[in-house]
């Protein structure tokens, strides 16, 4: 066992042995309803990691439940599907256990925002060393179709019939006002921009919150297909590219640019491209990260894409190891004989 | 820090076999510390002892009033003794208020040591008194010493320069020096650590240090010395003693136990009355590599212990009934996943936020059941604070060999309550075996080495393989899967499978067989679990000491129970199974063997005495007297 | 849209008194609608009936494998039938996948009806096939009737211009017109349901319709002739049914709680299969003024009905085991407020995750013991799916009139499960008397009126005043209060008596003695709870019909438990409970009466079939009958 | 019980009769710590519920756990002490089944924002009609003295021996990623600010989310001196007054203003005050809000209070209480004999 644990302090020694994504994809057939958008999520992930050289035997998928937390099945990682809503609580005792691992949690709008919307913004705030993947589908898959806490308002489902009530958070926002480091969005119909976008996640130290729209064509088909549609992504979706203006549409005519009430969307012939927002992830601030995030009001309006905000900040993980390290290099290793004489004693 | 000590300058005092003193005052009046300190010097003494401090609930209550009464009560002997007492012989009341809540626990005869300087009308009303005790008829049958404890700490520390509401703070040690001169009390240690403990603020511990003299003095001065008594030194095994309560036992328990196992300590918490002490004592302990999590909830807390665990840690979650209600679901993933984890159930008075101070023992039912479907586990309970050390120890024992999650109950007085324990060898205590899979165990229809999650020893236990392994990558969840292969399965019959293995693995987990203590031929058998081991024991022996027969087998195992267990029931014409809830072991035992065993009840958020079963057994002993005639 | 139809054309076919179908096919193929509409063309015919639909665990397998298989077995008959039929007459198999995962329930002898076209490579190797069953010795011993659904359903539709890959979908009418001419079923109701279904689109429709037709012709055309049957009308109490599954019949039930109640009802849920379903239907019936909150989480879900109730409607809670374990805090804070509550526990396999579309009976122990602290509620369960009407009024009932939170107990057999039910008569149903306090109950020192919460009637029931009573202002919580006043109270006396007040209060609840079906006097008793009741209730009739003695208690009430129970226990030799669990009613019966009632378990994620029951009391009769002799 | 429900619908048609604060007062003994912030939020409380002329049978304190949390013992109301952590999802039920009752919500910030963070943001997300005030200590005062999750980094407490590890939640901005209608901030040390937030908060329509900085001065002493003492309170708070500028400082000396990664504060002398931002509680848009909650990075830095976003929604309870009657409107009042019979049914 201890040659498991110290196998992590080699890790950056001994060469990664090249892979494929057939090294990655386990032997368990895949569930899921056929045309489902996290196909594609797991395509893109199962090429990327080769890509990253990212090890197998230390990379673990933690899930939740939902269709969207079926897959680490379909990973030849490590994994563990555990308990609806709980994902980030279990990955996050596995990443202080376990520095050495790259820990990946997977789970849905239901999971990870209704009942495990606690455990999220926590880890969030904590910014424990995990990548964490929402697939949003904006409904509950697995249980046939009930609505989630990101499902439009009036939203017609089994459990409201006569159209949903509430409105829905909006994950980005929600991220950014849980002290989030990293956020980011992107969607299952670019496999290339999931890629780039789960590979800044895994480089990131600290929690990596991407919001993946996915698509359920079973239970809630197209409700993302006004913006990532391949002919009306370059009206509708705004991609992030840290240092670059913010520009969108198919001549880039569309640019974003701060107003009072916010970010907004302008028409760069008219503002000028000067006054365009030159995108920049590492502001300390979140509040131009949050400002970004509110330009899209619903999933039919353009919506940013890429990373709203990346900064550095001490990990949870390693921190609390310094901890240990810092008061073992002064009093060094415990003695049982010591801790338990550690009282006054008496000799009889 | 070891100590030795001698019987001091009392040895001519007349001797008597034990006490118990009960030190009662306000919140702020510093009673814990004054009954901990005495304990202290009473064990370095060479007394046993034993000790159950009382402290209002959760929220701070309004100073002089009743709810805000703080009481710590001390039983010292020279000779082995179980429990704190079961009624004081003298009662410390540092103001009206104490004295109206404790006098009636006093025996009768008992003697009162008052501060009469609280017993004047804002603190008398505050108490609810509309006269003054000291000149009713309330104290009648006792031995009432009036002492004007604050007007005398003052005036000691009035030379210091020490205002005299600081030193009013004081008044504590006063009656700490007053005791300790009637309990003839080595001094010495007392004043040392008041010299380390308020090393950084001279001026208190100068104060402190001029009360403790003054009620030291005030015994030798007032014409006290009739009651200057001595209790000799126990006749304890020898070895290092220390005074210890049972959250510390259970931490460093905990902390052997990764030591033992060679796996880092994990605990996953949420702080919780009177569990949450485990959670401070371990963060304090990061040299022996102890990571300790204070999670979100709950939840999170057993949830990241299950991580931990999974990633090679001994994973461990500690708090009290609430937080258990809320980890059921973790812990039925716990079983699923077949994962070491320890779930250390303080409990307190239920149910709901019931009694967050006070003990209780009704988590049983809850720890064997409390998770949907069939999800065994293992359940060992702790008898006495010290004892927490071992339990602690034991349930990693398990969960780590055996790969399930284990629940370790103690409850509000083992956790607070303090006993001396003789120190064990560390190279005494048994290392625990802990084996990861490294290599493929399987061999698919290829002829390739594969690895299988739920490929079975001869214990029906799982191999576990860490992330990190090489090769052995592989998925587990809490759907049902497959015996062996670990994959998915919707089989009807493998789940049927799976349940029957899950039963019997824990069914099948070795304990130690019970064991009698008292008459193996009485016809009264006493089963208890828990903390009132200690009242238990000490009734058997005074019944047995008054020439009559009875046995008591006490239960560290609570699933599976001993295999010995059903003989033994049947071997008694009686079963009686005192516990503080209404009957939860007395149902299992019943359920499983079919034995007529009565529940002795007792749900007050207190410890049972050795007198009230005492009281109980004479009571079945002279029923089953009459039926033999 | 009640039809009155008669026996049809095919009355000169033989009569048999009972068939048992199973509908399988590919998740896509549609079984589960097209065992749908065979139930109910049949229960409208007049037989009698039960049905177990048994679709694949949540997620949606790829198409053609075994994973994937959706089945629907009915049972028809001109009698009075309990279960869905131990073992199926026909199987109508619509791909290689369903005839290799259901072959072998099928009779010995009976009939495979398949789709030829589907027994080509790509769907045989997919179901994991090296080769044609059809070819082979698979199906030797079975009659066989292959026909190639697939092509006749497009050709039948080609003319109508629907494209092929649309007309496959209507396939399944296809065996659905089959399988109706075989058994005389009444074809009109079919024919006017697709009117209605499909009224928004016309082509498919049409598709369906032709489709139907073509399989009803089929039979008569493709010399099936001796296959043809008749299932006669079964002499039913005379009245209007309707065919209803128990999620359905639950979610009604609650309705009309709310109805005799007049109290609003308000359901607290998130969904969870097989729960989900009772949260869809009452989300529907706004009409009746129902409130359906889908919250962010169970103990959200659990939180807001208990805020609902304390605010004076009909608080309701529905979920599965997991859902449950993640209540008890919450429920414990409902015990420790005497606040009416139900929750209901649709139970699915466990442990964990476990089998989410399987059935299981294994919550009971959770429902008894699943939170800290001494928390007891009232348990009850439903037996049919027509009986969870019944059983939620009487939950509802308990709950309200008791001031308690109710565990009602279903599963997903019952949930998904469909039986004729004769309607009651709105006028015939009790109502439920609620009443709330207006006034002050007590007089304080001063002689002012003041409201006790806590103060007691003879049922030792406390008052509830809805908030926006004038002058009732009161506080309630979860820590322990005085009996009373409703006071925080940590007074040890006061705790023990309100821990014991909880517990009489439940224990003293009336709930109607024990019936005993079958032989009184008989050697055997069996006691069943739950979904179980039809398949004993089979067995038992099986056992008697050949002359052998045997009874049957079947408990609605787990919590209190029938005062009549012990007594009935006593007085047979031997007493057997057959649960879908490791023996959960059996452990308390042995507890409660120390009676040796003994386990008969099945944990396959299926219910019974009075076949397996059957075979077991014969057992234990001829053990019986030799031990007497 | 039609009466007491009915009681509601004739609320304004009654007169109010005039309360004082011992109306107010509940019998029992206040059980806080001598010095406690707490007696002076609950002092607010019974002087403004007498000015709102609340009727005290149709308000109702809900609460969790925690030395807060014992609030509602001694109002003279209707009151709940639930569970830790569950006081919003309790008072959501009741808000939802009795739109007639003033449900007030009072909880810690291990309350509502360790235990209890999911109910909290998924209360404000839906805007169902609570108060809730979130007494922030930035610690566990009844168990004793554990950091929470708005305790700052690097704090020593029982259970942070050597110093909090991670960073605290900004509750104002949690709120605001939430989508909180109402969210504002207010202090144990002034009475009348808080009068005027929580009538503010009571005559909001949908949640009202406030958070009072509040002294423990047992396990936390002082931890807001810094800002909310008498005399440094001018320099230290920055008072949001709708529709005026963000001025603050003994001579209005400071400002709040826009700039590119979110506002600062600047020196209005040097800026100009027409450069300073006129406060608008009422933009939609929550980013300005957003980035106003961002201004203070510890509690020792100056921090706005007062109301930061009001703006008007949809209130949840009575969306939902719309649906139903619209439905009933529409259908009539549901016959039980008709629903028994809605599947299709037959004669024997
Ligand atoms: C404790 C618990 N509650 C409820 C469920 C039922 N359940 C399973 S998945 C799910 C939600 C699925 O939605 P989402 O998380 O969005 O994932 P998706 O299926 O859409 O990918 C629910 C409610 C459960 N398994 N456990
Ligand atoms: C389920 C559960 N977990 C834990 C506790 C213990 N507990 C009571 S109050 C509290 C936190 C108190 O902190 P806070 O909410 O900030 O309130 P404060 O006392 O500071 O006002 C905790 C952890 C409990 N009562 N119930
Ligand atoms: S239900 Fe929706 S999310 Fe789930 S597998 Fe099917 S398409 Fe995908
Ligand atoms: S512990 Fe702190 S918050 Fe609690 S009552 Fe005392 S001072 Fe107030
Ligand atoms: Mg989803
Ligand atoms: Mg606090």
């Amino acid at each position: 066992m201890t040659d498991v644990l110290d196998a992590g302090a080699n890790r950056e020694a001994d060469e990664v042995p090249a892979t494929t994504r057939a090294d990655w994809t386990s032997d368990q057939e895949v569930r899921w309803c056929p045309g489902c958008g996290d196909y594609s999520i797991l395509t893109a992930m199962q090429l990327l990691l080769p890509e990253l050289k990212a090890r197998r035997e230390k990379t673990v998928f933690i899930s939740g439940i939902g269709c969207a937390a079926r897959f680490p099945y379909y990973m030849n990682t490590y994994g563990v599907h555990t308990i609806h809503g709980r994902a980030p609580a279990v990955a996050t005792g596995l990443a202080m256990a376990r520095p050495d691992l790259d820990v990946w949690v997977i789970g849905g709008d239901g999971d990870m925002l209704s009942i495990g919307g606690n455990h999220l913004i926590h880890a969030l705030r904590r910014n424990v060393n995990l990548n964490i993947l929402l697939f949003n589908n904006q409904i509950y898959g697995l249980t046939k179709g009930q609505f989630s806490p990101t499902s439009q308002k009036g939203k017609v489902t089994k459990s409201s019939p006569v159209g949903l009530v509430a409105r829905p958070f909006n994950p980005i926002s929600v991220a950014l006002g849980s002290e989030a480091t990293f956020v980011a969005r992107t969607h299952d119909m670019d496999r290339q921009h999931m890629q780039d976008t789960f590979r800044r996640a895994y480089e990131h130290e600290g929690s990596a919150f991407v919001e993946v729209l996915q698509n359920c064509n079973v239970f809630n088909d197209g409700v993302f297909s006004t913006i990532t549609k391949k002919d009306v992504r370059e009206d509708m979706l705004i991609e992030l590219n840290h240092g670059q203006p913010i520009l969108f549409g198919s001549e880039k005519q569309y640019g974003v640019a701060l107003a009072p009430e916010g970010v907004v969307i302008v028409d760069v012939a008219k503002l000028g491209i000067e006054n365009v927002m030159v995108h920049d992830e590492t502001i300390r601030n979140p509040s131009t990260a949050f400002s970004l995030s509110r330009i899209a009001k619903t999933p039919a309006t353009p919506t940013p894409i890429g990373v709203f905000r990346a900064i550095d900040r001490d990990e949870f993980s390693s921190s609390v190891a310094a901890q240990i390290q810092e008061v073992q290099a002064q009093l060094g290793k415990g003695d049982l004989g010591d801790l338990l004489r550690s009282q006054p004693t008496w000799e009889v | 820090m070891t100590d030795t000590v001698d019987a001091g300058p009392a040895a001519e005092a007349p001797a008597v076999d034990e006490v118990i003193i009960r030190f009662a005052g306000d919140s702020g009046d510093g009673m814990q510390l004054t009954g901990d300190r005495f304990t202290t010097a009473s064990a370095m003494f060479g007394n046993d002892l034993a000790t159950l401090p009382e402290y209002p609930a959760e929220i701070r209550a309004p100073a002089g009033t009743m709810a805000g009464v703080s009481a710590f009560q001390v039983h010292i002997s020279d000779h082995d003794i179980t429990t704190p007492g079961d009624a004081p012989d003298v009662l410390v009341a540092m103001n009206p208020a104490a004295l109206r809540s404790d006098l009636h626990t006093l025996v009768p005869g008992g003697t009162v040591i008052l501060n009469r300087d609280t017993f004047e009308e804002r603190n008398l009303a505050k108490a609810g008194y509309d006269h003054n005790p000291i000149d009713g008829d309330d104290l009648a049958g006792y031995q009432v010493i009036e002492v004007p404890m604050t007007t005398l700490t003052k005036d000691a520390c009035k030379e210091l320069g020490v205002k005299p509401r600081d030193a009013d703070r004081s008044k504590n040690f006063f009656a700490l020096g007053l005791l300790s001169w009637m309990y003839s009390r080595p001094i010495e240690a007392t004043l040392d650590w008041i010299e380390v403990k308020f090393a950084d603020r001279e001026l208190v511990a100068a104060a402190n240090r001029a009360a403790f003299n003054a009620g030291h003095a005030y015994g030798e001065t007032a014409e006290l010395g009739s009651q200057r008594v001595v209790v000799r030194k126990a006749p304890l095994e020898p070895g290092t003693y220390t005074n210890i309560n049972g959250n510390t036992a259970l931490s460093w328990g905990l902390v052997a136990a990764s030591q033992l196992s060679g796996l880092p300590l994990f605990l996953g918490s949420y702080p919780i009355t009177p569990a949450s002490d485990v959670l401070h004592e371990l963060s304090k302990h990061k040299e022996f590599g102890v990571t300790t999590f204070q999670a979100e909830d709950e939840i999170a807390a057993v949830g990241a212990a299950i991580g931990a665990s999974y990633g090679g840690s001994l994973g461990v979650t500690t708090t009290s009934g609430p937080g258990v209600a809320l980890k059921g679901e973790a812990m039925g993933l716990a079983v699923s996943l077949e994962l070491p984890l320890v779930v250390v159930d303080i409990q307190r008075g239920g149910p709901s936020t019931g009694l967050p101070t006070k003990t209780e023992a009704a988590d049983l039912m809850m720890a064997m059941y409390g998770r949907h479907g069939e999800s065994p586990v293992p359940i060992v309970a702790a008898r006495t604070p010290a004892d927490c050390f071992n339990i602690a120890i034991e349930a990693a024992r398990i969960a780590l060999t055996h790969q399930t999650p284990v629940i370790l109950l103690s409850d509000g007085y083992l956790a607070n309550g303090s006993e001396p324990w003789r120190l064990p060898e560390v190279a005494d205590l048994v290392p625990i075996d802990v084996v990861y899979a490294t290599e493929f165990n399987q061999t698919n229809e290829d002829g390739e080495g594969v690895f299988w999650p739920y490929l079975r020893d001869e214990n029906l236990n799982r191999p576990l393989a860490l992330p990190g392994t090489p090769d052995l990558m592989h998925r587990i969840g809490g759907i049902e899967k497959e015996d062996g292969t670990g994959n998915v399965s919707y089989s009807p019959e493998n789940h049927e499978l799976m349940v029957h293995l899950r039963h019997k693995r824990i069914a099948s987990i070795p304990v130690p067989d019970a064991e009698v203590a008292g008459d193996a031929d009485a016809d009264l058998l006493i089963v208890g679990w828990g903390s009132t081991w200690g009242a238990i024991t000490g009734a058997v022996r005074r019944i047995r000491t008054a020439g009559r027969k009875v046995a008591h087998v006490h239960l560290t195992h609570l699933n599976p129970l001993p295999a010995n267990l059903g003989d033994l029931l049947r071997s008694h014409r009686r079963v009686m199974v005192p516990e503080m809830n209404l009957g939860q072991l007395s149902r299992i035992l019943r359920a499983e063997f079919l034995v007529d065993a009565e529940i002795l009840s007792k749900v007050k958020g207190q410890p049972f005495t050795a007198g009230e079963i005492q009281h109980a057994i004479n009571q079945r002993l002279d029923e089953l007297a009459g039926e033999g005639s």
